[in-house]
């Protein structure tokens, strides 16, 4: 374990947020934040080419989480770049003062931290820790404007959070209440990877009922509706580079824990299906989120009602099971990731050069900055689904496989989907075409993080390497 | 003596749930708050009672805890909050609290039900202690929403957390018992310094909309 | 020499149509003026007309284009050919495999179609009334011949016009049938429409918001005017004689008859024509012209029995 | 063979890159079209060379789906519909090479349009679901980037935004049908899915969805709302390629998966094609006949054509349910044959819209006229165009159209009753469909391009360059050749017909004179060749004659009109007044059409006004309750938006003991 990067990955982080909230000054920290995401970046690499360590009573690497961090890790690059020049930005403007940035670059890494460990974590009780931490994190940054509006959305996340924390916890002491007869007393009963091996011997009520505070704890980060009130407002509040962080990461490792905990109860046979219930509230949130996003005006607002739309549909897919929904649904975390990061980088400079965060005063971006216009045109079709990019591909999979088995699920879901893609073309047209509105100042930051996403996407879209692949199916097969 | 031990934790556990239903029938918010610290007086002999069957040193830390900060840190801090928002009198149920009552029966019938589903594999106290604990969190889930004001809600989800707490004391040989309630205890003190800075009295339930729509151009 | 009669025949019928097709409207303006109580004038009249507007200077439009100089001629063109490959006194015609019942239907519409546009040439109001008009009801008309044309085709399983006289004709013929019944009524509706006739539009008239193919070619003089008074006198010709062979087919020679035959063939059907012609004009004398919005629906009869007609075949079968 | 259709296709796809490399220069919309031609004619080398030697040849990239790959596969299908992709691409190629000189923002032009053919070849090309729906939403993709290419105005903005939620159902419609045809085994390639057995309401269930999804392409009605509103928004060469070859395209779809895929198919889905190919048809013309935009009676004319082609599938598939093969190839010539025709027709005459548009800046038929006398090389072409999509004989339009009325008259073979009379009552719908369309092309041309010029722009066109004209030109040629010798077209067709319904018309070339004998020379031929030798023999002949015996003398002198002085160009008959006939006997039950006349009293001085009120009855019963519909579930979803965070504890609390509930009943 001494060589392993899996230390570099936790290490990196949690050094340099105590640096960084030791540091005055903005470019250096702004920089030294870069330098730390790549490095970590840099160990999360490694992990693919080094022998993975054993599991240990904490920590895991495994084929299913390998990818979230390597993911994790890239995005938090890429926002992190995104973020320098944002947060320059505000400090021209004077929306943020320098003690802020300062807590914000440590509040940064703390949250990469506790991302890292969440998704690292072999431990269900120090992944509850974890997951918390990083929303406390979140939840300290989002209010980090101190406006009426960001103290109240922070707030609204706080509280909604606590309680998530609260039933995700109830389920955790479940789990370990099962599975205590069987694999003894203390941590071995909270050892994800026993756990798993001894799950066709827990009780089966108690798994069922761990499992419903579970989906409904970790349900409640992932954003999934009717637990989802705190995502919009947390993502329209905050500083945008966190909002693409949210939506990019934080959701997904709310919903990779869920399929941990999934994966358990589906390994007791006995056990009532999780599918249904994943099923049911994938639906739920897809087809609310769609309606939802027709009244939006705010277009940060609006992205984050389209993450919980993919948040159902990715929910949906593993509530379905089978390899090829599990491989779909694998596929479309990934790709909802770097593809909403990448919308919500596009949209953080169009909200900055135009100073507007309202659809009413944010039109015609090809004509006034066509880079910018473009490429969020490419991020907005993509999210919509549309090929070439690797989002159609997993919804493709998704829909033919479902539609082969339950029809009328099927059609459920299509009718999501279009009613969201309904929506999303319309303000597309509104913000990337027609006269220009507002001010035509040249964006500040060049985007090429978000160029650098859609292209990722885009070759996802048409060619998926043979060993990506290899490992989407061997997960796909693991989840079952 | 394993039959005593058993039964005395089922008492407290009971006790527990009796105080949950206390506390939904205040309707005062100084009462509440004295009720409050009952139920963690009882949560903390709980603890400390599975401290002594489990022969678990560290629970005794967690029962500490609990009735330091939860029964006497937090009531006065809210106490003072409280009287100086001068609202100590208020009235503020969304619904009657017989209705509340009711709900409250029910789902506690709800969690007995849930329990005996529990296969004899489990112990028993995962069959009959998780009951209790399952009750006492659904019943300050249900205190959360059925009140108005914010430091009722506070205590709510005290309660609720007490739940978590005596469902994790009762898992025999958990680990972390003592951490979880560091940090609940942590989150709980954020809440409070949170009402407490932001002046929230009403900000948990502000009925009027249109404060909101101000700012966040939602709104048709 | 199969060949040679073949060609000889072919010849002799585009000969007499042509020949014959003024001298049909000069008998029904000839019966229909005595029916007045008019003197009219003689039967030779519309050859003298025709004669002397060849031999007339040409008025064009200034602003005239080259369509409108050579719509005539394909207008007259495409009348003749179509006229020349309906059995008049033969069947079995030389050239009949060029163009079946459907297109003789099409070519025809391709004449109205360079006339219409014509009408719009010049860009004057009255033009443009005309041939708005024209293709409104060659729009309710081509369907309902066209409807006729498939009951026909379906009673003799081709739509080969050789074919289908000699199967109508018989032996061992078709027999009376409610379906042709409708077919012959609608396709007699359908050429009084086709040809300007009462009560759709009154080919006797000038200067009247009513009228349509005059309106249309109101521009048109001299030789132009006289191709398309050719043209026109050609395709009411065209009209009779497919209702005369489809309906009443005795008399028609076959392939292969003897001269005699083809003689008494000639004979039968400047007979038809001569009844035709009058009962065309005894129809005109006795209605009324209707007003223009009045004549779809009266189309819309046609269309409705061609429909029928065509269903009502596979009923009977059916039953 | 195979190899050169994927490298003309790549190389399309990779023009649009080097369009965006070179943007901002100024011969770079020259370059790009100019390059273009080539691959569209490889294409067209391909597919000429596949129909004549009937080899199936196919590959597998490694991309796509990963397991399975790209599959791309030549077969006489494809061959015949490349064939229709690469002319038509070509010749709006060239087209575009003039046309494109007037684009204000080739910008958002040029690096669309060469995805969007390779796009559409690739869609043909492709031999997996997945492939196949890729380029098929690029296709979509792309021609509504290149519609929103004037995005400035709200209206094709509009347009747009419909086309793409549209194109969206629609292939939402055929991934559903894919997923049906692929079961749930993950293999999509059609060959598997050829292999695959399955049950008739499957069967009937996939028909129906790739009914919608191709067809909503296509623009059968009630799916066609997009198409008259996005084909004009797009610049003319790009209209040209959507309405010629776009719809062609997804007709290519549905064939593909219906006569191919599918395999058996009960006789039952027929009367649903059949019936809505002349629903289309029909309601397609008459709003052709009534429109006042030279582009959108274009747009309206592609729907008609689409019934047409459509109801003419829909006869094959009866026949061939029926076991009727021979019945059924004469039904898929005809459907092929229309195919092929209108697409060279429908192209031309975009084309030569947007030539009256470089010309002169408009496309209301209220403001053109005369450009006969202006532009006398475009009218004559557009003359050709004119006479084919009208259906009149001898051009191309009037062949395929004659070959559908010889498929209806086999009716009296079908076994079923009621298709034996629906489909003679089919025939007469779309005979009145062809009447109906020549009416809205004298409109058409009428009001276009004779009279009198109604605008100044109008009266000083002036004629458009040779690219154009050349384009043009080809198509009008095609359209000639097609008309005069159907016979050469339906035996290159032959193979597709044979693969299809396994049998096919017999050898037309080897007929006399090149007759088009469909079944027997006893039930019907038609040789356009002689009547058009006839006709332009005695044409000139009869000129000669008069000229010789009568005389040659002719004056030029003010219109007579019936004497009316005639002053204005605007007492000309416009285009409402032209379509008021129509307009009241069809539009009155298909359009709500009223009109309304607002008379000023006796001696005041303001102008009397005539109004036409029409409606489109699909979209204001269908799609404006749908979308209404779905604003107000928004709005009244939207006040979850606005909830205090005690009810949304609430939400949670409910979702828990639902759950919990659900727990204690379940086992």
């Amino acid at each position: 374990m001494s060589l392993s990067p899996i230390i570099p990955i936790l290490l990196v982080p949690v050094g340099s947020a105590a640096l960084l909230a030791l540091l005055p000054g903005y470019r250096l920290t702004a920089r030294l934040n870069v330098l730390a995401s790549v490095l970590t970046f840099l160990a999360a690499v490694a992990l693919f080419v080094l022998p993975r360590p054993e599991p240990g009573n904490y920590l895991l690497v495994d084929d299913l989480n390998i990818v979230f961090i390597v993911l994790n890790c890239f995005v938090g690059l890429t926002a992190a770049l995104f973020s320098a020049g944002y947060i320059g930005h505000e400090i021209e403007t004077g929306r943020l003062t320098p003690v802020y940035v300062r807590f914000y670059h440590a509040m940064y890494q703390l949250m990469m931290f506790g991302m890292n460990l969440a998704l690292l974590s072999n431990n269900i009780g120090l992944m509850w820790v974890a997951i918390e931490l990083a929303t406390l994190t979140t939840v300290l940054m989002v209010g980090i404007y101190r406006t009426h509006e960001a103290l109240e959305a922070a707030w609204k996340y706080f509280i909604l959070g606590s309680v998530g924390i609260a039933l995700a916890l109830f389920g955790t002491i479940l789990v370990y209440v099962a599975a205590q007869p069987v694999l003894g007393d203390g941590t071995p009963s909270m050892v994800w990877t026993r756990l798993v091996a001894g799950a066709p011997r827990f009780d089966p009520a108690l798994l069922n009922l761990a499992f419903v505070f579970l989906l409904l704890g970790y349900g409640t980060k992932v954003g999934l509706v009717p637990l989802h009130a705190w995502l919009p407002d947390a993502h329209a509040e905050g500083p945008t580079p966190i909002s693409a962080v949210l939506s990019g990461l934080l959701l997904n490792v709310a919903l990779y824990a869920v399929l941990r905990f999934k994966m358990l109860v589906a390994a007791q046979p006995e056990a009532l299906a999780p599918g249904p219930l994943m099923i049911g509230m994938g639906l739920v949130s897809l087809i609310f989120a769609g309606f939802m996003l027709y009244r939006r005006r705010d277009v940060k607002r609006f992205f984050a009602y389209s993450s919980i739309e993919h948040m159902g549909i990715i929910t949906f897919a593993f509530g379905m099971g089978g390899p090829l929904a599990n491989f779909a649904g694998l596929l479309h975390m990934v790709m909802h990731s770097l593809t909403k990061s990448a919308i919500f980088f596009g949209v953080g400079n169009a909200a900055q050069v135009k100073g507007t965060q309202k659809f009413a005063e944010i039109r015609g971006l090809s004509q006034s900055h066509p880079a910018l216009g473009w490429g969020l045109a490419l991020g907005i079709l993509a999210i919509a689904g549309m090929p070439p990019f690797g989002v159609f591909l997993s919804e493709f999979l998704i829909v033919t496989s479902t539609f082969a088995r339950t029809p009328a699920l099927a059609l459920l879901l299509v009718f999501g989907l279009l009613l969201a893609f309904g929506a999303l073309l319309l303000r597309l047209t509104s913000l990337v075409f027609g006269p220009p509105e507002g001010s035509e100042h040249p964006a500040r930051a060049a985007p090429v993080a978000l160029y650098l996403h859609m292209a990722i996407v885009l070759t996802a879209g048409l060619y998926l390497p043979g060993p990506v692949e290899h490992w989407f199916q061997n997960v796909a097969r693991l989840l079952g | 003596m394993e039959r005593m031990a058993f039964d005395t934790a089922h008492l407290l556990a009971g006790g527990l749930v009796l105080v949950s239903f206390m506390m939904i029938y205040q309707d005062r918010l100084q009462a509440l708050l004295n009720t409050f610290t009952l139920h963690a007086v009882v949560l903390s002999g709980a603890v400390a009672w599975q401290a002594w069957t489990q022969a678990a040193g560290h629970l005794y830390v967690t029962a500490a805890i609990a009735l330091i900060f939860k029964a006497i840190i937090i009531p006065s801090a809210l106490t003072r909050i409280v009287q100086r928002l001068g609202i100590h009198r208020e009235v503020e149920q969304v619904v009657g609290t017989g209705l509340t009552m009711l709900t409250g029966m029910g789902l506690v019938a709800l969690s007995i039900v849930l329990m005996l589903h529990v296969t004899s594999k489990a112990t028993a106290f995962a069959r009959e202690d998780l009951a209790f604990a399952l009750s006492v969190v659904l019943l300050g889930l249900l205190m959360m929403v059925t009140r108005r004001n914010a430091v009722s809600q506070v205590v709510g989800f005290m309660s609720l957390e007490n739940g978590l707490i005596l469902a994790a004391a009762g898992a025999r040989g958990m680990p972390l018992v003592v951490e979880i309630s560091v940090a609940f205890s942590i989150l709980v003190a954020f809440i409070v310094i949170g009402i407490f800075l932001f002046r929230i009295r009403e900000r948990f339930d502000t009925v009027d909309v249109r404060a909101l729509d101000s700012f966040r151009g939602e709104r048709r | 020499m199969a060949l040679i009669t073949g060609f000889a025949i072919q010849g002799l019928q585009m000969l007499l149509v042509l020949a014959l097709a003024p001298g049909l409207v000069g008998l029904v303006r000839r019966i229909k003026a005595r029916l007045m109580r008019r003197p009219g004038p003689p039967i030779r009249q519309p050859y003298r007309d025709l004669l002397r507007l060849m031999r007339k200077e040409v008025v064009l439009a200034e602003n005239a284009s080259w369509l409108f100089r050579a719509t005539p001629y394909l207008v007259f063109a495409a009348s003749w050919v179509a006229a020349a490959l309906v059995p008049t006194f033969a069947t079995g015609l030389q050239f009949s495999w060029t163009a079946d019942l459907i297109a003789i239907v099409a070519l025809l519409g391709s004449a109205r179609f360079f006339l219409a546009l014509a009408g719009m040439d010049v860009g004057t109001s009255f033009g443009g009334i005309g041939s708005s008009r024209e293709m409104m009801f060659a729009s309710m008309a081509e369907p309902a011949m066209l409807l006729t044309v498939f009951a026909l085709s379906l009673v003799a399983g081709s739509t080969q016009l050789s074919t289908v006289v000699q199967v109508l004709h018989g032996p061992p013929g078709v027999g009376l049938r409610v379906s042709l019944g409708m077919a012959l009524v609608s396709l007699v509706i359908v050429a009084i429409a086709e040809n300007g006739r009462i009560p759709v539009d009154n080919p006797a008239t000038h200067l009247e918001l009513t009228m349509v193919h005059e309106a249309m070619v109101l521009e048109y003089s001299g030789r132009h005017l006289a191709m398309i008074e050719l043209a026109a006198a050609l395709k009411l010709l065209l009209y009779v004689s497919l209702i005369a062979c489809l309906f009443v087919p005795w008399g028609i020679a076959r392939e292969g008859d003897p001269p005699v035959a083809l003689a008494l063939g000639i004979g039968t059907y400047l007979l038809k024509l001569a009844l035709g012609g009058a009962a065309l004009a005894v129809f005109e004398a006795s209605i009324a012209k209707m007003r223009v919005f009045r004549v779809p629906d009266y189309l819309g009869v046609a269309l409705m029995l061609g429909l029928l007609g065509t269903l009502l075949l596979f009923v009977s079968r059916a039953l | 063979m195979i190899e050169a259709a994927a490298i003309a296709t790549l190389g399309l796809f990779l023009l649009s890159p080097l369009a965006i490399a070179l943007r901002g220069r100024a011969s770079v919309s020259g370059l790009i079209y100019a390059l273009s031609i080539l691959p569209c004619l490889g294409l067209v080398g391909v597919g000429l060379m596949g129909l004549g030697d009937r080899h199936s040849s196919a590959m597998v990239l490694p991309v796509g789906l990963p397991w399975i790959g790209a599959h791309l596969r030549l077969d006489a299908l494809t061959d015949f519909f490349l064939l229709v992709v690469g002319i038509g691409g070509a010749a709006t190629s060239l087209y575009a090479i003039g046309y494109g000189r007037h684009e204000e923002e080739p910008g958002r032009v040029l690096p669309f349009y060469p995805g969007f053919l390779g796009a559409m070849a690739l869609v043909v090309l492709a031999d997996d679901a997945f492939t196949f729906l890729v380029a098929w939403e690029v296709m979509s993709l792309l021609s509504w980037a290149l519609v929103m290419a004037h995005h400035r105005e709200a209206e094709v903005r509009a347009a747009g935004l419909i086309y793409l939620i549209m194109a969206a159902f629609g292939t939402m419609a055929l991934v559903l049908a894919f997923g049906l045809l692929a079961g749930s085994g993950g293999d999509y390639a059609f060959a598997a899915i050829r292999s695959l057995p399955r049950s008739m309401p499957v069967s009937i269930a996939v028909a129906f969805l790739v009914l919608v999804g191709a067809g909503s392409k296509a623009g059968v009605v009630p799916l066609h709302l997009w198409l008259p509103r996005a084909h004009p928004a797009a610049p003319s060469h790009v209209s040209a390629l959507m309405s010629g070859v776009m719809t062609k395209v997804a007709i290519y779809a549905f064939l593909r998966v219906v006569f191919d895929l599918i395999g058996p198919l009960p006789w039952m889905v027929s009367p649903v094609l059949i019936l809505t190919g002349v629903a289309t048809a029909v309601l397609g013309i008459v709003n052709a006949a009534v429109a006042d935009d030279m582009k959108k009676i274009l747009a309206y004319s592609t729907i008609e054509n689409v019934g047409v082609i459509f109801a003419a599938i829909g006869l094959a598939q009866a026949f061939r349910a029926d076991d009727m093969p021979t019945a059924a190839a004469l039904a898929l010539s005809a459907a092929l044959f229309h195919v092929f025709n209108h697409m060279a027709f429908k192209s031309l005459l975009f084309m030569s819209s947007g030539a009256v548009l470089t010309a002169t800046g408009r496309r209301d038929l209220d403001g053109l006229g005369g450009l006969i006398r202006r532009m006398p090389v475009t009218s004559f072409l557009t003359l050709i165009g004119v006479v084919a999509i009208s259906a009149l004989p001898p051009l191309n339009g009037f062949a395929s159209e004659w070959m559908v009325f010889q498929t209806v008259l086999q009716s009296p073979q079908l076994p079923q009753l009621g298709l034996e009379m629906l489909v003679p009552a089919a025939g007469g719908m779309l005979a009145l469909a062809a009447a109906l369309a020549a009416a809205a092309f004298v409109r058409f041309y009428g009001l276009g391009f004779l009279g009198r010029g109604r605008s100044a722009e109008a009266s000083n066109a002036r004629e458009v360059d040779r690219y154009m004209l050349a384009a043009m030109g080809g198509l009008a040629a095609l359209c000639v050749l097609a008309g005069l010798v159907p016979a050469l077209v339906l035996d290159r067709l032959a193979p597709v017909v044979e693969a299809l319904t396994r049998s096919r018309l017999p050898v037309q070339s080897a007929e006399p004179w090149l007759t088009v004998v469909p079944v027997a020379v006893a039930r019907s031929t038609y040789n356009p060749l002689l009547v058009c030798l006839f006709i332009a023999a005695t044409a000139s002949a009869a000129a000669w004659v008069v000229h010789r015996a009568g005389t040659r003398a002719l004056r030029r002198a003010p219109a007579w009109d019936c004497g009316f002085p005639d002053p204005s160009p605007l007492t000309q008959y416009g285009a409402g007044s032209f379509a008021q006939p129509l307009r009241r006997v069809l539009g009155g039950v298909l359009l709500r059409a009223r009109e309304e006349v607002e008379m000023p009293p006796p001696g005041a001085t303001v102008p009397a006004r005539h109004r036409v009120i029409q409606h489109d009855l699909i979209w204001e019963w269908a799609y404006l309750p749908l979308a209404r519909g779905i604003l107000k579930v928004a709005t009244e979803a939207n006040r979850l938006q606005f909830l205090t965070i005690r009810r949304y504890l609430a939400f949670v609390m409910g979702t828990l003991v639902s759950l919990l509930l659900v727990l204690s009943i379940w086992r």
